[in-house]
């Protein structure tokens, strides 16, 4: 274990000398340090077990939809070169329960917490967020990644009327900052980051999933049940860094840059191509401590390189 | 979980040996690690060829303190790969993972008469019953312990099976295993079993049939049965027990991501009391389940 | 060296017993072998020293265009996990001079000779497919990845109507077969294939490169001059099946299947998704050879799996 | 072209030693394959991790017959990857790659004289400079053979430099190499060239600056220069010569996918007889060019 004890808890820097400032606003809301979770490679009680959860800037939560989701049959996962694809099909128990059961544990830590939402229709999404704008998670992602069930089931992230649309109907009765978290399977991502950002969203998250398939030809089917999945990790990330790049030039709010990040210096990338925060995901799969581990690369990292703010970095790219 | 947390830890490899077509025996030494193993529990491998990224869940077929042997057949490029790691190098290695066979459970039901334990295993299946015999062995001949204790594994290693107690009050432990074609690991699980029966499909040896078939040519049914292979032959097995009300414990297997809980890949659906269905995680709730809440059909 | 003399040419089999059937016919031309190379990623000369053209089904040559294009400056490669990101620009020394220098060296070997055309504009590429219908060149390929000058540099491909609107142009004039290659970089990838095929297109082949992007963290600028490349190699090989397999669904014509391609198994993966041909790219530049070693595990999964032509593959998934 | 089809061979790993901070000399021996090579050739190296694909581009240092020596600085993954690499190992790398020195230019243009051939290199342009001073001697010895024959390999092993014949009538070999710090391969410079000189950016050793500082300090400029090294410092030889009126050859680096001209990433600008400018391939037309043909500008 290299956790620290939650009395050592790291929150400024990497060690006793104080010098780097970790520190990161978005949407009103402070994080010690940049580094989140990925929705749906993080689960307190196994995650926690590896390391210190007072160590993240944030938990970004597995996605919660209205009603319970059972998620699609096994096989859900199949890997890829270099990289894993997953057709977990946001399997959750349901806002409610997440309510009673996962939030109060989660904010038990000093870290914020981001809860990431899911839904098949509007009203879901709707629905879900007010009952979560009720309790004290910090801040709301909503995954428009989603199939939505009343447009013969496209993703609503993937047409840039329906993300607008999301954002403004969750914006409207949301009490929370809201992320919006994007498909990476647009033609044109920085025209859909354009509308929900015109439609107030406090933040973009991104890359979620590329869609991808794989066949086993000796049992002459696809590897995932679902037939299609999500391609992710390390493999994704120069799609990833060109989106964050792309977004970041398109809109003012803050950008939550993730997809294939392992390591200090992979963090670093998307801080330069223009993330605020970024979230582990895959890597978290792969190496459970990957977040902490991060962390402290990035911390090496400003170190030896004369960085003292994040701010730095993200001024670097000539 | 064994009470301690869960750590990737670089192991040395002692020895990587084919012990049968395209089967292996991988020998591991934990570095400065003292790690409790139950039976039943798997650890992840974890590659060097960084083109393979998710770990390769294995069960341990054998432990002792600190030291893992896991029996694994080459299926894919993963396993190929690991057939070429040569001993002295290292290897990146989980912890034991997931719940393993609940053995008090086995115990407390056949205690103090002269019962029959069955351990019914299928190609694959069978190297975590290594562990499985040797901790009710154990505990059948009265040793507290439920982990393999460092001198248990020697004497074994001796082959004394014929010293050890007769089973006239004591419970028998009957594995019945089996094989495409080739037999693997018959003389391990007779080193801690009373009685080993084989199956193969072609016929090469032994039973010519499988599991099943060979299970229900017994006169006298077990009255545990703990059980680890394909899908099809866990379900066979479970409808077996079923139909007769035995207890049985079951080791699942499913594709997973993380192996530790926190990606949700590993699903099963399982009816716990009889109850509503549940979705389980094989690689944390698991392996092991009760085959009567096992629900198969999908 | 692996190649086989001239005259020991291999045509629908592997070794001396010729019961597998490798032939396949697309747009009325019958190649002797499934396997081609992937544009950009072959030179006859070059590639050639490392094994015998006549063993390929057909050459896909590099992109030409109206004029001889400069490509852009260096760096135009980087490397990615699991693959590379490329930024060459479409240098070429225009359709004259490929005519003159290159297609009469192609023509010399017994292998079909399929020209890949790259264009800023539709007359540009209109005036060289008029050029290339004059000579005996086999079939042409479109790559309309490239960026429209007119439309403010976005991608032909990832425009429906401006990808019909080549179609149409090019179809109109070519007495040659039309190969229409599609870039990934899109929504929906089965609309633009039904949209070139509703316009009269012969064949549709992908996967074109992912835009992708790499920061070198410590030069604090993208590695690329060109800032942004193409992402080729195993990494796409998930985004490739799954596109074919959804093309294969949406149109009749055609298919020529890439992206990713290492292996004879990969190759089967592909046909098993739908593809009726295939290109090998990025594998030819990390190994050379790598045409015909696909090709000779192709022929060596279908003796061992019991297939004994394409169309079997094809026909074989669930 | 060294006349014969290039190819892509499994090669052994006889040593690979740290010689100076993170830089490394690979000694490789190509299996059942004899080679030919000529000074300023590189060898494309293939690495086991397989999510590094694209082969790294390595120059020849030294070689004869069916061994070849390779010295590199750790600047990245997969240069770590191969100083990990152990003797006994086996590698997959390319037999020689472009076009090396124009060795018979140069011998022409000395010819007869008691002239200068100027090596100018800084940092890892100074390894392929030991087998080009090592043919370039052989040449002035008057032996035919472009390439390293193994007995002067052997007599040079023996640091016979003393015993070389006086430069009298024969052109001299000078060395000029620059190094940010640490300095390595002299000693192998010293076997084949009649004067080492050496500059360091940090003045640690020899002449305190750099190599185009260092070879302006001459009284007497060379006669024929051959460079390698960054671009910029193959840019100011260049420069310097082409205002002397001297011919110089450098060896170009450039970002590579295939290495062996298949994919045009990795161009220069060349304007070959004072003609319009050209695109030419690192890889396949050089990476040795004229110096005064190269256009820098960009
Ligand atoms: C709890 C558990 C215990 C296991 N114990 C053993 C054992 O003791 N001995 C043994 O030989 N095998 C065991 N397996 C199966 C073993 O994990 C796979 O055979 C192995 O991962 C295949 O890897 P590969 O790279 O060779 O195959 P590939 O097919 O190339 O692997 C690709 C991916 O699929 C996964 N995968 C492939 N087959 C399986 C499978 N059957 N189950 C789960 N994941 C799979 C791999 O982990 C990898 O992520 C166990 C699996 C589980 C889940
Ligand atoms: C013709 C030629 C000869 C060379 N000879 C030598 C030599 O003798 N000794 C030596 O130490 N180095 C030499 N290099 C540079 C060497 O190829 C790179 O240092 C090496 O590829 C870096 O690999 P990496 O994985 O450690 O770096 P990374 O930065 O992780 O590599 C990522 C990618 O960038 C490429 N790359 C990185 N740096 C360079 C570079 N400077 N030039 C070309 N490609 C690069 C790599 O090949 C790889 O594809 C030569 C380069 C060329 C083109
Ligand atoms: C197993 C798994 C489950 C995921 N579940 C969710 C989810 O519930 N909601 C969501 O928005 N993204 C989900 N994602 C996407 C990740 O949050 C992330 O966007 C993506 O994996 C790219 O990052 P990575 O390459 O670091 O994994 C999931 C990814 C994986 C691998
Ligand atoms: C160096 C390089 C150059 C390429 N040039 C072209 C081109 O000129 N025209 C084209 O249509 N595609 C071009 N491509 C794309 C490839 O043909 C192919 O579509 C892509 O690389 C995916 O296949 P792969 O993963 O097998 O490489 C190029 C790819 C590479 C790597
Ligand atoms: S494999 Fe990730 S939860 Fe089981
Ligand atoms: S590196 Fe491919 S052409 Fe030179």
């Amino acid at each position: 274990m290299i956790s620290l004890g939650k009395n050592q808890k790291v929150v400024n820097s990497g060690n006793s000398d104080s010098d780097l400032d970790l520190r990161v606003t978005i949407a009103g809301v402070t994080l010690d340090n940049p580094v989140t979770t990925a929705s749906g490679t993080f689960s307190a009680r196994e995650s926690g077990a590896f390391y210190d959860i007072n160590e993240l800037g944030a938990v970004i939560t597995k996605g919660v939809s209205l009603e319970p989701w059972d998620g699609n049959p096994t096989p859900r996962i199949a890997e890829a070169y270099g990289g894993m694809l997953n057709a977990v099909g946001l399997q959750n128990p349901g806002v409610d329960a997440f309510i009673r059961d996962e939030l109060p544990y989660l904010k038990g830590f000093d870290t914020k917490v981001i809860v990431n939402v899911a839904g098949k229709t509007k009203d879901e999404y709707c629905r879900a967020v007010e009952k979560l704008c009720e309790t004290d998670a910090d801040m709301l992602e909503i995954n428009i990644s989603c199939p939505n069930i009343k447009e013969g089931g496209i993703s609503f992230g993937a047409d840039t009327s329906m993300a607008a649309e999301i954002t403004r109907a969750v914006k409207k009765i949301s009490k929370k900052p809201i992320i919006m978290k994007l498909t990476p399977n647009v033609t044109d991502i920085a025209e859909i980051a354009r509308a929900v950002e015109a439609e107030g969203a406090d933040g973009i998250s991104l890359i979620n999933t590329l869609l991808g398939m794989k066949i086993d030809i000796y049992q002459k089917k696809p590897v995932l049940w679902n037939r299609m999945g999500g391609l992710s990790g390390p493999v994704v990330k120069p799609v990833a860094v060109r989106m964050v790049y792309q977004v970041r030039r398109a809109v003012k709010i803050p950008v939550i840059g993730l997809g294939g990040i392992m390591t200090g210096e992979d963090a670093v990338e998307f801080f330069m191509a223009g993330a605020d925060v970024i979230s582990i995901g895959t890597a978290a799969l792969v190496d459970p401590e990957a977040p902490v581990r991060i962390k402290r690369e990035l911390i090496h990292f400003m170190k030896n390189n004369g960085y003292r703010s994040l701010q730095e970095i993200k001024d670097a790219l000539l | 979980m064994t009470g301690f947390e869960p750590r990737i830890l670089e192991s040395k490899i002692l020895g990587n040996d084919c012990i049968a077509r395209e089967i292996y025996r991988l020998t591991l030494k934990y570095d400065n690690a003292e790690v409790k193993i139950k039976p039943g529990q798997f650890v992840n491998l974890y590659l060097n060829d960084k083109s393979m990224i998710l770990p390769r869940p294995v069960s341990v077929c054998e432990a002792g303190n600190d030291r893992l042997t896991l029996v694994y057949r080459v299926v894919g490029k993963g396993t190929e790969a690991l057939s070429g790691y040569a001993p002295g190098e290292m290897i990146r290695v989980s912890t034991p993972l997931g719940n393993g066979y609940d053995i008090s459970d086995v115990v407390s039901t056949v205690k103090g008469a002269s019962k029959k334990i069955v351990l019914a295993a299928g190609g694959l299946g069978v190297p975590p019953m290594i562990e499985l015999a040797k901790t009710l062995r154990n505990e059948i001949e009265g040793r507290a312990d439920n982990s393999a204790t460092p001198d248990t594994s020697a004497a074994s290693n001796t082959g004394a099976t014929a010293s050890l107690p007769d089973t006239d009050k004591k419970p028998e432990i009957v594995a019945v295993v089996g094989f495409q074609d080739e037999v693997f690991l018959k003389e391990e699980l007779e080193r801690f079993c009373h009685r080993v029966l084989v199956a193969t499909d072609s016929g090469i040896s032994g039973f010519h049939g499988n599991v099943v078939e060979l299970m229900k040519t017994f006169e006298q049914p077990g009255d545990y049965y703990l059980a680890c292979g394909p899908k099809l032959m866990l379900k066979a097995v479970s409808e077996y027990c079923l139909e007769k009300n035995l207890p049985i414990q079951v080791s699942l297997e499913e594709r997973m991501g993380c192996g530790y809980g926190a990606c949700v890949g590993c699903t099963c659906k399982i009816k716990e009391d009889h109850e509503s269905v549940k979705l389980k995680k094989v690689c944390k709730d698991g392996p092991v389940f009760r085959g009567n809440e096992v629900v198969w059909d999908d």
